[in-house]
């Protein structure tokens, strides 16, 4: 029998709402779809707008004003257009890693948000080594990404396939690093015990509690603009250099997937970084008297933090040039490892010298 | 100044056929097609740094082409020369070994009016289209109703009006 | 990388253009490639030829000017103004000061438009999509500028030969100054936004390097050869509208050379908008009284002759020469544009560079192909 | 030790750059001064685009003729380089003034450089502020200005018109010629000799 507060919190929580004779397997369906709709369908759709409005601020435009109230429904209409274009498709009908490249990546990039609790309890999966896990699914969607773009048949795609790989060079080593850090000072290896130790107030987030921990922030945050392939080092997709890169083959539905991945990427980084650094859904004030509904308000005030980290990246995203292949590894080799070792360094003196205190412990 | 170095190039090259004109508004030395990259190359010399090459004109005149080589002193004075080539079997002499820009102008001649320079005929073309026929910039050039079955020129508009 | 190491290397073949290539025009280039390295590249042009040339010796004169300026669209004054010197040289016509005037005026006005255009291209070059926004917004200006003085925004066919089209309006003079005040803080924030940015400098550092010889042996002018230490300036050499007041200045604010690379040559214009920012504020205010158009003979013939003229255009020397046979239509329009002499040297500058900085380097070139074609 | 002193002195650079670079971008976000002022135009709508009363006196926009100023001198014909303009005419109810029946200007065909325009005698010829070409069928895009094929009963009333004009003529010649006038004449003529 499936023990479902042992492996999937969530779906234990759902479940406390139905019939006891359900099939635990219905519940975890159930839940999933719970957990996904309002993530893939309504986070992506802000996130979206958000982009485009901040865009268009930057740049002196108006942005999307024409569907809907503030031109809030143009991403359903563009998402019905692009499912309503031909689905264009090159000669070499049998790559089929390059047909299912997007799908695929989209698919391991949502596994990794499952072990992300967005409250208390609220959680998919349960795992003891999630930090580690999530950094294996987040390379396995840029590999897919990377099979689908070698085997598109297009010179662009295939200079963007080895971009890709250098981009996960680049990523890993300094965001495993900062992992490695946290793991250190909250002796934990999954997000719920290092959830444990923060608090809802600022001066108990992890950020803030030990004082190497903004350096593997600041680590983590390039670290996954280089995996997200953003603005300022957009190299993978450049549309002046490789002409889109690994999209250049995609058109119709496969193209809106495209368009869902890099959303859901930016959303999963401001996810990683919330739950990790900002306290997650730790509400500041005791919500006891809301009973159940207590994890609901923490989970609006983790996705309030969310946005509000997805609206500094499009910030710096507007804001700066891109920059190019050797100065991401350079940035990435010479910069941010070196920064993060001499912060693992730190940190490991600090917790020598004050017995694993953090600065608020020792206030 | 023109007169200077015609007078040189007279005294030095005394047995080819070489003219002032001046009646046209600017002032050419005529040199004979022959003698281009002789004396082309004693100018290329005898100014203490080689003038530029700004551009080569070639012209249709009834009979032959006139190509007018325009330099240009560091100065910013303009030195002309011109030279004949036949109509029938136009061919000159490549500057192109003294000023390396003269190449793409060669080039451009060739297309437009068929003078094939140093007996290097290209093939492909750099401006027109590959397998275009003629050489437009002829006057005596009619113009082709299509290109590989593509009409050249639209059916003009035009409104009826009616006439009672 | 020595050349021995290039040729063993395996290498493979890809087009960039000629639609989404940053020249201003269908460029396209053929590139052989080595991972990320630039092998060689092969420049092919001709897919803008529309035989303007050809086509001249079918209009009147009085239409020429018309079908001149689009060779450069970005900066058709130059091109106009070439023919009418040319033709004003075979008519021996005297132009009034007043119409000189405002020739270096708006000939000014377009070359500022032109760089800015440039800087809009360099920055998307190098991905930054904001700060080629806010060049285009300040182009903006310049281009209801001359909708008030013109009439058109683009394609202005306003110098005619004898002088301009139509005389200065009211208010132009004031919304100049305006402009003229609006852009100079402008440039202070291009600097914090990009030009000082260290990614956007570091990416242009070192990319795309043309050498002064290439410029002397090619012929190449204008800003880029000025960026790589070859002064040579139409405007100070072999002055024309009244460009004589001005010689000294010019000659004056030369860019000391550095390393002749993309940054340098986009440096180049940015200094080039302020020279013509202060050439502006000062001949804006000393249009002097007279008439704007000379009066021409009523047939539209222009005597039998030849005569050739150069302009400094926004992308350098622009010579148009002109032969004459004394009939109402040209007998031979030939144009000597500035990007031609660029076609052949493209290859060595891209050679050795990486994917990365070609659209950069291409669109410091600011290669006009529409020039090239004609 | 000063490779790394300049490394780290790069390193401090980009970052103080890169920062002034975010720094520059904050007043557009948040709407300081003029400077979140959108400068697009939101073209169909009134709201903020520029329409045609507002574009400056000399935008040159699409032709428009003034027919009952027009003579029919076929100016902006023979210069138009695109020869867009198509120019019928007839013999009109006044001598001097031909009718005008057909004014066709191809819109596709024009380049809108105004030449037309300066050459035109009379002044008919002009640019309009308007810009908008597009139509559905490539045949709208010629404008007519012409005032028609004249109908045989207008040739009929223009030739009546005419001739009743000249009887008027020569009756007011008739009675110039007093024989006072002529006498006069005489006279002068005589003095002149």
């Amino acid at each position: 029998m499936i023990d479902l507060q042992e492996i999937s919190p969530f779906s234990y929580y759902i479940s406390t709402f139905m019939s006891e004779n359900l099939h635990p397997v219905f519940v975890l369906g159930v839940s999933l779809v719970i957990y996904f709709i309002p993530l893939f369908y309504l986070s992506v759709a802000i996130t979206t707008y958000m982009g485009r409005k901040t865009a268009a601020d930057v740049q002196m435009r108006i942005g999307p004003n024409r569907v809907g109230p503030f031109g809030i429904f143009q991403y359903v209409a563009d998402t019905l257009k692009l499912f309503l274009k031909q689905d264009s498709v090159v000669n070499n009908r049998k790559a089929w890693l390059h047909l299912a490249g997007p799908v695929l990546s989209i698919a391991f990039t949502l596994m990794a948000f499952l072990s992300i609790p967005v409250a208390d309890q609220w959680y998919l999966a349960n795992q003891k080594w999630s930090l580690l896990h999530v950094y294996l699914l987040m390379v396995a969607a840029q590999l897919f990404l990377f099979f689908s773009a070698y085997t598109s048949g297009n010179v662009f795609g295939v200079l963007s396939s080895s971009r890709i790989l250098v981009a996960i060079a680049g990523f890993s080593v300094p965001f495993l690093l900062s992992i490695f850090n946290i793991i250190l000072v909250s002796g934990g290896s999954s997000f719920v015990e290092v959830l444990a130790i923060q608090g809802g107030a600022p001066w108990k987030w992890m950020l803030f509690s030990y004082p190497t921990t903004a350096i593997s922030f600041f680590v983590m945050y390039c670290s996954l603009l280089i995996w997200q392939g953003a603005p300022p080092f957009d190299i993978l997709d450049s549309e002046e250099e490789i002409f889109g890169g690994y999209s250049v083959e995609y058109s119709g539905s496969r193209k809106w997937f495209i368009e869902q991945l890099k959303s859901l990427q930016l959303i999963l980084s401001c996810y990683l970084l919330t739950g990790l650094f900002l306290g997650g859904g730790h509400f500041p004030f005791n919500l006891e008297t809301f009973g159940r509904g207590a994890q609901a308000i923490q989970s609006l005030f983790f996705s309030l933090k969310v946005f509000v980290l997805v609206f500094i990246s499009y910030w710096i995203r507007w804001s700066l040039p891109r920059t190019r292949l050797n100065q991401v590894i350079f940035f990435s080799f010479k910069v941010l490892i070196p920064v993060s070792i001499v912060g693992f360094f730190l940190t490991t003196v600090w917790l020598a010298l004050f017995n694993g205190k953090g600065i608020g412990n020792l206030l | 100044m023109e007169k200077e170095l015609f007078e040189k190039i007279k005294n030095r090259f005394s047995d080819s056929k070489i003219e002032l004109l001046n009646n046209t508004g600017i002032a050419k030395i005529y040199i004979e097609s022959k003698d281009i990259k002789k004396i082309l190359g004693f100018v290329s010399t005898y100014f203490e740094e080689k003038p530029f090459l700004e551009t080569i004109i070639a012209r249709d005149i009834d009979d032959s082409f006139s190509v007018s080589y325009i330099f240009r002193e560091k100065t910013g004075d303009i030195l002309t020369f011109e030279t004949e080539t036949n109509k029938k079997k136009p061919e000159l002499d490549s500057i192109a070994s003294t000023w390396p820009g003269a190449e793409v102008l060669e080039r451009e001649i060739q297309e437009l009016f068929g003078i094939v320079f140093d007996g290097k005929e290209y093939t492909s073309n750099m401006f027109l289209a590959d397998q275009w026929v003629g050489k437009p910039m002829k006057k005596d050039y009619v113009f082709p109703e299509d290109f590989k079955g593509i009409e050249h020129r639209r059916n003009p508009l035009k409104k009826e009006h009616e006439r009672p | 990388m020595s050349n021995q190491n290039m040729e063993t290397e395996e290498t493979y073949y890809s087009n960039y253009g000629p639609q989404g290539g940053l020249a201003s025009g269908p460029l396209k280039l053929k590139m052989t490639l080595s991972g990320e390295r630039v092998v060689a590249a092969e420049p092919d042009v001709g897919f803008l030829h529309r035989g303007i040339e050809k086509t001249c010796e079918k209009l009147q004169w009085v239409a020429l000017p018309s079908l001149i300026e689009k060779v450069d669209y970005l900066s058709s004054i130059h091109g106009t103004l070439a023919l009418s010197l040319a033709v004003e040289k075979l008519m021996k016509i005297e132009i009034s000061p007043r119409a000189q005037a405002i020739r270096l005026i708006v000939s000014e006005l377009n070359r500022i438009a032109s760089h800015i255009y440039f800087l809009t291209t360099m920055a998307k070059a190098c991905g930054a999509q904001t700060a080629s926004q806010f060049f285009l917004r300040d182009r903006e200006k310049i281009n209801n500028l001359f909708e008030m003085l013109t009439g058109a925004r683009l394609m202005y066919n306003y110098v005619c030969v004898g002088g301009v089209m139509s005389d200065i309006t009211e208010g132009f003079i004031e919304k100049t100054h305006d402009t003229i005040k609006y852009l100079k803080p402008k440039l202070k924030e291009y600097d914090d936004l990009l030009f000082n940015n260290h990614i956007f400098t570091n990416r242009l550092k070192k990319t795309g390097i043309l050498k002064t010889s290439d410029c002397i042996s090619h012929y190449i002018t204008g800003p880029n050869a000025r960026a790589s230490g070859f002064f040579y300036d139409v405007r100070a050499l072999s002055p024309y509208c009244g460009y004589e007041k001005y010689k000294e200045f010019l000659e004056r604010s030369i860019k000391p050379v550095t390393q002749s690379d993309s940054l340098d040559r986009l440096q180049q214009r940015v200094l080039e908008i302020r020279q013509s920012l202060e050439i502006l504020s000062l001949e804006i205010d000393r249009v002097p009284a007279g008439t704007y158009k000379e009066k021409l003979s009523k047939d539209g013939k222009v005597p039998k002759g030849e005569a050739y003229s150069v302009v400094e255009s926004s992308r350098g020397l622009f010579g148009v020469y002109v032969c004459s046979s004394g009939g109402n239509v040209a007998e031979r329009i030939k144009l000597r544009t500035p990007s031609l002499s660029l076609l052949k040297v493209v290859p060595d500058i891209l050679k050795g560079n990486e994917v990365s900085d070609v659209p950069g380097v291409i669109a410091s070139l600011d290669i006009s192909v529409s020039e090239i074609d004609r | 030790m000063s490779e790394y002193l300049g490394f780290l002195k790069a390193i401090h650079l980009s970052g103080k750059s890169i920062l002034k670079s975010i720094k520059t971008s904050v007043p557009y976000f948040i709407g300081l001064g003029d400077q979140q002022k959108e400068i697009t135009e939101e073209y169909p709508d009134r709201v903020s685009a520029r329409m045609p009363e507002d574009l400056p006196a000399r935008f040159r926009g699409i032709l428009k003729n003034d027919i009952n100023k027009c003579s029919g001198c076929r100016a902006c014909v023979d210069i138009c380089p695109v020869s867009c303009i198509r120019i019928e005419t007839e013999p009109g109810p006044e001598k001097a003034k031909s009718w005008v029946s057909v004014f066709d200007i191809d819109i596709s065909k024009c380049t809108v450089c105004g030449l037309c325009a300066e050459a035109c005698p009379t002044g008919s010829l002009t640019h309009s502020n308007e810009y908008e070409g597009s139509v559905y069928h490539q045949q709208q895009q010629i404008v007519s200005c012409g005032k028609g094929w004249a109908t045989s009963e207008m040739k009929e009333r223009w030739r009546q018109e005419q001739e009743t004009k000249d009887l008027q003529e020569k009756e007011r010649a008739k009675a110039q010629q007093s024989p006072l006038g002529s006498e006069f004449k005489k006279l002068l003529s005589d003095k002149k000799e």
